[in-house]
């Protein structure tokens, strides 16, 4: 499977999960588990362009996918915008969830990039967090996507 | 949490898949895995192999075919909540598909893999159920098409034999001046259903109501028709009063659980709320205002 | 009108804030780089799995491990008679208060007491076949009768614990005049029961160690997901009986906490630090959801049978309260009721007082300080008991409040009519007022069922009554509680103040080095801009260091709402310290007399004209024959204080459904100082959400065999962004003298006052469709609020 | 305001199923199955390996659950209480899917019409550890449905 653009293969038992396979045999740990039962979705990574939770997919089934995590969005030191526009509005506190709030928000402005509260608050309700009340999250993420509006509008100017 | 041991098997085709599901009476048939890996990891699921059919090509499509709408096994929730022909047609089963757990989920669980797990709790078998949808199996030699009312034979039991694969669900076709709801009450919005209603209405001449379904959730092993209060309103030009009525008759002979979120007396009272409605909502979408 | 108030939080900050662009642990966090204890993975590292008992009440028979021999993955295993054998003590107690202390241990020894306990450890090879293997453990029990609530523990046919005469963990009483004789003859009084159901801290991060024994030094290097990295170093020192020098406890990042991995000694460490010494391999272990549920501390579970008198002019005459708490097996620090206390008579004038807490032990894990800790349980039966008066006697709930605030002249009293004034100032009390009148006048004229209802509640939040005193703690001591309290003190050293050091080194680069442990609340960065402040260093010139014993010798933690206080105050302390010291020293080196001179921009420079640096700090270590220069402060606070707060919070109530939705909170706070805004409100935030959480959908439900029923996240229901309002913060920003900072705690307040600002607000929507209609136990489920609609007859004034 | 809530609330699951039919063969006849370890085991549904320890212990393996959500459990049996030809009293105690289930059931006989036996029976179920945990929302309908099954798989046999 291609894994934050790189490829990667590896020998499993057929009933490791996803989220086990990159953050036990790959150290990708900015993955995290949350919940074991799939409520949680601090597990969440982007699958073929759709966000999953990968404490609910068998490694083997993501054999051939392309994956993205949380270890993929910034390229080298520069943070992805919606990272940037998390750590500027206070998206996180602990950080625990974070990872998969990112992935979800990236997957969810693709889809729709003009969301209204109400998108977003639904988009991320698979993502749990206890400490941030989503307050901020919901404002990181408006503030993504007015920040790539922008973008989209001085490239057309 | 990890499931117990298992083999798995990833068939290229669905013969293939069909031939392995034969030889092996313990295997499971595992889609988008949303409601199979959740119990296998708690184990209270522990097949002895897995035959993956996620990646069967042809297998994911929604098509007009004659008289019904198909919709492949392996069509995910999402793809359902934003097809416009089921949108516009079939309303009730967009909106079931919308409400199913949350986005993460709706992007990998698929149509099929939710009605072969069969959970009395899950919301597309009643949206299926009122839209009187069709099964299609295949075995090694021979296809069966089975109505939703035969289709879903207890909790977790479905029609499907060990040797069978679910591929097509069809829809037929509602007649003119058909309008549906479904209504999900929940504590919130992605838990699994407290009590669930979808209700399908036709409407005739001086919109006297010519059809109505209304099928009950989480209430019982399987999705249920109220089938006193459809008897009761139909031929009958609908309002308020008759209305009530119908939600009074949707819990008669019916015996909802009791559990951590809402005792069975709670729930006998929700669904003749979700009954109305519902029913008021499908009416609202025929036309009918002011109920 | 709120721009207004807004004005008073001091500029200067906004501005730190602005140019941080965000805090400084941030980046890491945000790239998938943080460290959190399940994230390290250590060489040859050996998996701990834990047997737990599935009844809550039985007898052990007999374990069987003869099935796991012939398993290759199998390495060691231990029960509670090996624990015995190894002389392991009882699970730490924090000699808090006059309680009984249990004959407990952290592997349960011939019978279980609760549901989940672990009767036996485990130590695998592989993750992959961890369950497998504890599965493969039998054990055989005789069930014993089961105690699940406060009514059967009461009766105490069924003893939890043998050597206790009854199931009672203590009493605390407080009583001021003959209440009795005041509520009498008063023309207005009003009774309730109200409670808080028993709760889950649930943070997203479940616990984890990781313990590796170093035979040749005899050290035990352990990672933990703790909020005190020194407690957990007391539990395991005392536990085991080995020196804490022995113990190098670590935590870098950690998922939250709130109280759940604070104040509890749980077994996993203690028996991850004996399978590592005994097999000589790194051991590591790590909670799944359900053994969180099972075994971390749980919270609230408290019922209050509340009785308040007015006279006619709306004046308090006498309370009388008869607090119950259902405290679980009772483990380190089960003594919140104690906190409740303190905030239920801290904020209004109570002339009479007749108040009684019983705590009781039963059948369920044991309950700890999660976010609030007692406090809101305090403020909500106080603030609920306000409520029903103010409608029984047509008073508006403001101005019923206002009236009796305790000690009217202190500054304290004025700083709460000014938290209620400023709501009413900001405009948003009036305009929910005519929201919810707008909405209500549809009630009835609408078909059956379709329009929803609008409530509005309030709900302020004062001081504790200053009940945190060892006069208090000791007051009513048994002779069983004095001898456990003795017994126990010399296991666990009190808290003491906080730890803080502050070193320079040659570049003028800072270290903070603190006894606070952050996982969220942003140390990393308010830390370094207090000592950046201090010593005129830049922001990115401060390293902040926490959670290592070896680095920090001695330290308390980050839980009670005190590291901004407590933690933060240290730092400005031990930053002060070093500034004279270096004045000084450098006053000598110049020949100059000190107050000439002022430490600034890395350098000695003249008072006057500070951009004229006289001596850089290098040249001044160099002088001084060192490399580094350092200063520690011990900050304890004589009496710490909470922020006061007023919230206001309206729902709409879908009466046929029993649902709610809250549409709109606005919190008017006084945290003292604001050390950085842009934390303080994320703390709200949360603190609010998670008292919507307890008051909508959390709770923690036994069946009668002590099941416990809502196990996963599935069924305990915390709340999503779909659940949650939008939370609008108005600062006040006061100093408060009692800081060195100014700073007071205010972590947990959003949550303290949270619970009665919403169930207030559900009741008073409740109260519009049918008189005396009430939900009276948080969380008020869909089902319980039908409920109250439909029992509405038989209910009474 | 007095309130009529419960002091502590709690959901309190009682799992008790009872219910009676009559059968042609006579009491006598309907007694020796009922007590009859190797008889009575067979109304349980997939049952392996049956163990019979003396005339009122045996034990045996059975797959427990509903369609693919069920596990292979222990169960112990043992008859606490026989009054020959009118009563019988049957403790099952089952250990699997990290769980335990404990049946107290109980038959009485009595002479029904034309020579036949009418059984009154009664099935106390309590369930311990992961199935109580997770399957709050199903373990009413599910236990009533399993109790059903053995109770229609006992009518046949005790007919002639």
């Amino acid at each position: 499977m291609r894994i934050n653009h790189k490829e990667y293969s590896g020998e499993v038992e057929p009933r490791t999960l996803l989220v086990y396979f990159l953050r036990d045999e790959l150290n990708l740990t900015g993955t995290h588990v949350g919940c074991d039962t799939g409520h949680c979705g601090a597990c969440t990574v982007v699958l073929d362009g759709k966000a999953v939770k990968s404490c609910m997919v068998l490694a083997v089934q993501a054999s051939g996918a392309e994956i993205l995590t949380v270890e993929g969005l910034a390229d080298d030191d520069r943070l992805h915008p919606i990272q940037e526009a998390f750590r500027e509005n206070h998206g996180l506190q602990c950080g625990f969830c974070t990872p998969g709030l990112l992935m979800s928000s990236l997957a969810l402005l693709r889809e729709n990039p003009h969301p209204t509260e109400a998108d977003i608050r639904r988009g991320i309700e698979g993502n749990l967090c206890r400490c941030t009340g989503y307050v901020n999250v919901v404002k990181s993420i408006r503030a993504a996507a007015e920040a790539a509006a922008k973008r989209r509008m001085e490239v057309e100017r | 949490m990890i499931p117990k041991k298992f083999d798995y098997y990833a068939p290229s085709s669905l013969n293939e898949a069909i031939q392995l599901l034969t030889e092996n009476e313990e295997a499971k048939v595992l889609a988008g895995g949303q409601s199979l890996l959740g119990l296998m990891k708690l184990r209270l699921a522990a097949p002895t192999a897995l035959v993956d059919i996620s990646k069967l090509p042809g297998l994911s499509y929604v098509r007009e075919d004659g008289d019904h709408l198909a919709i492949g096994a392996l069509t995910t929730h999402d793809t359902i909540e934003h097809s416009p022909a089921i949108k516009e047609k079939f309303t009730v089963l967009n909106e079931a598909a919308s409400k199913i757990g949350d986005q993460q989920t709706r992007n990998l669980g698929t149509i099929g893999g939710s009605v072969c797990h069969a959970d009395p709790a899950a919301d597309l078998p009643t949206a299926l159920r009122v839209l009187e949808a069709e099964f299609v199996m295949k075995a090694k030699k021979n296809e069966r098409v089975m109505p939703a009312s035969d289709f879903f034979v207890d909790f977790f039991t479905t029609a499907v034999g060990h040797d069978e694969v679910l591929t097509e669900i069809r829809l037929p076709y509602l007649p003119p001046k058909s309008a549906s709801a479904y209504l999900k009450h929940s504590l919130r919005e992605h838990d699994f259903a407290i009590v669930a209603a979808g209700t399908v209405t036709t409407l005739g001449d001086g919109d006297v109501c010519r059809e109505v379904r209304i099928g009950l959730g989480a209430i019982g092993p399987t999705p249920l028709r109220a089938t006193t209060a459809e008897q009761y309103l139909k031929g009958k030009v609908l309002d308020d009063a008759k209305i009530a009525d119908a939600a009074v008759k949707a819990v008669e002979g019916v015996s909802p659980p009791s559990d951590v979120h809402g005792s069975k007396q709670y729930r006998l009272e929700m669904i003749k709320v979700l009954t109305k409605r519902s029913l008021r909502l499908a009416l609202s979408r025929a036309g009918i205002s002011g109920i | 009108m709120s721009v207004v108030v807004e004005q008073e939080v001091s500029v200067a900050q906004e501005e730190k804030v602005s140019e941080l662009k965000g805090r400084l642990e941030d980046p890491r966090l945000l790239t998938g780089k943080g460290r959190y204890v399940d994230d390290l993975k250590m060489e040859d590292q050996a998996y701990m799995g834990i047997v737990r008992s599935p009844f809550a009440h039985a007898r052990i028979k007999r374990i069987d491990l003869s099935k796991l021999q012939s398993s290759p993955d199998f390495i060691a295993a231990l029960t509670g008679e090996d624990l015995l054998r190894e002389g392991v003590a009882t699970v730490t107690e924090l000699p808090m208060l006059a309680h009984k202390f249990a004959n407990r241990h952290q592997l349960a020894v011939s019978k279980v007491r609760f549901a989940g306990e672990p009767v036996a450890a485990i130590l695998v090879r592989r993750k992959n076949s961890l369950e497998d293997l504890v599965e493969q453990v039998e054990v055989d029990y005789e069930t014993l009768p089961v105690v699940t609530s406060i009514e059967e523990s009461k009766k105490g046919g069924t003893l939890i614990y043998e050597d206790w005469n009854d199931n009672i963990f203590y009493t605390l009483s407080r009583k001021r005049g003959d209440a009795e004789s005041a509520i009498a003859p008063a023309p207005h009084v009003i009774r309730a029961r109200e409670g808080i159901r028993r709760q889950e801290a649930a943070p997203m991060e479940p616990r984890s160690v990781l313990v590796t024994y170093k035979r040749e030094e005899g050290l035990y290097e352990v990672y933990a997901t703790v909020q005190s990295v020194h407690f957990l170093r007391q539990y395991l020192s005392s536990e085991l009986k080995i020196p804490e020098a022995k113990f190098h406890v670590k935590v870098m990042d950690m998922g939250g906490g709130f109280g759940s991995k604070g104040g509890n000694s749980y077994p996993e460490p203690v028996l991850a630090c004996l399978f590592s010494k005994r097999t000589g391999l790194p051991v590591k272990w790590t909670a799944t959801r359900t053994e969180e549920f099972l075994e971390a501390a749980a919270g609230r579970d408290e019922y209050c049978d509340i009785t308040l008198a007015c006279d006619k002019n709306g004046m308090i005459v006498a309370l009388k309260a008869r607090i119950e708490c259902d405290v679980g097996v009772s483990g380190t620090s089960a003594f919140m009721a104690f906190a409740t206390v303190g905030f239920m008579l801290g904020t209004y004038e109570i002339p009479k007082l007749d108040l009684k807490a019983q705590c009781y032990v039963t059948n369920k894990m044991t309950v700890g300080p999660i976010r609030g800790a007692g406090r809101p349980e305090g403020v909500y039966f106080i603030e609920r008991a306000m409520d029903i008066m103010a409608k029984k006697i047509g008073l508006d709930p403001i101005e019923f409040r206002r009236r009796n605030i305790a000690d009217p002249q202190s500054p304290e009293s004025e700083g709460y009519r000014d938290l209620l004034d400023t709501l009413v100032k900001s405009g948003h009390y009036e305009e929910i007022q005519r929201w919810r009148d707008d909405l209500s006048s549809d009630i009835g004229k609408e078909k059956d069922g379709r329009a929803l209802v609008a409530g509005v509640g309030i709900s302020l939040l004062g001081g504790d009554a200053g009940i945190f005193s060892i006069r208090s703690m000791l007051a009513g001591m048994s002779l069983r509680g004095l001898v456990g309290f003795i017994r126990m003190l010399p296991r666990f050293r009190s808290f003491g103040g906080e730890y803080g050091r502050v070193t320079m080194n040659k570049s003028g680069e800072v270290y903070v080095y603190t006894g606070s442990s952050p996982h969220g609340q942003g140390h990393e960065t308010a830390f370094a801009q207090l000592a950046s402040e201090e010593l005129g260093v830049p922001i990115d010139k401060v390293k902040v260091v926490w959670g290592d014993t070896e680095q920090i010798p001695h330290g308390v933690g980050t839980f009670g709402s005190r590291s901004g206080a407590a933690g933060g105050s240290s730092v400005v302390d031990a930053s002060r310290r070093l500034k004279s010291d270096l004045i000084k020293k450098a006053s000598k080196i110049l020949g100059r007399d000190r107050g000439s001179l002022d430490f600034r921009n890395g350098g000695i420079v003249e008072a006057k004209h500070p951009e004229n640096v006289l001596v850089e700090i290098g040249d001044i270590l160099d002088r001084l024959g060192t490399t580094e220069i350092s200063a520690i402060s011990i900050y304890s606070q004589r009496s710490p204080r909470d922020a006061s707060a007023a919230h206001l919070c309206a729902v709409t109530l879908d009466p046929e459904l029993g649902t709610i939705k809250i549409v709109k909170y606005v919190v008017v706070e006084d945290c003292g100082r604001i050390i950085n805004k842009t934390i303080v409100d994320g703390q709200l935030h949360g603190g609010v959400v998670h008292a919507v959480g307890g008051s909508l959908f959390e709770k923690l439900a036994y069946d009668d065999q002590g099941n416990l029923l809502t196990a996963t996240m599935m069924d305990y229901n915390i709340p999503t962004a779909q659940d949650s309002p939008d939370v609008e913060i108005l600062h006040r920003g006061t100093p408060f003298a009692g800081a060195l900072n100014g700073v007071k705690g205010m972590g947990e307040t959003g949550t303290m006052a949270g619970y009665a600002a919403v169930m207030n607000a559900i009741n008073d929507a409740l109260s519009q469709i049918q008189p005396g209609a009430q939900v009276n136990v948080a969380p008020a489920t869909p089902d319980s609020i039908f409920a109250a609609l439909a029992n509405h007859t038989s209910q009474s004034t | 305001m007095q309130t009529t809530l419960p002091k502590a609330p709690r959901e309190v699951e009682i799992l008790h199923y009872d219910g009676s039919f009559e059968v042609n063969s006579p009491k006598d006849v309907v007694y020796d199955f009922i007590a009859d370890p190797a008889k009575v085991s067979t109304i349980l549904p997939d049952v392996q390996d049956v163990k019979i320890t003396d005339h009122d212990d045996f034990s045996m393996k059975a797959k427990m659950g509903i369609s693919f959500v069920k596990g292979l459990m222990d169960v112990k049996c043992t008859f606490t209480e026989k009054t020959p030809f009118t009563f019988l009293k049957l403790k099952a105690n089952a250990n699997g899917l990290s769980s335990v289930v404990e049946l107290e059931a109980s038959f009485t006989l009595k002479d029904g019409e034309v020579g036949g036996t009418v059984v009154r029976w009664a099935a106390d179920v309590k369930i311990a550890g992961l199935l109580a945990r997770v399957g709050s929302r199903l373990i009413d309908s599910a236990t009533q449905k399993y109790v059903t099954e053995m109770i229609n798989s006992l009518k046949p046999k005790l007919t002639q």
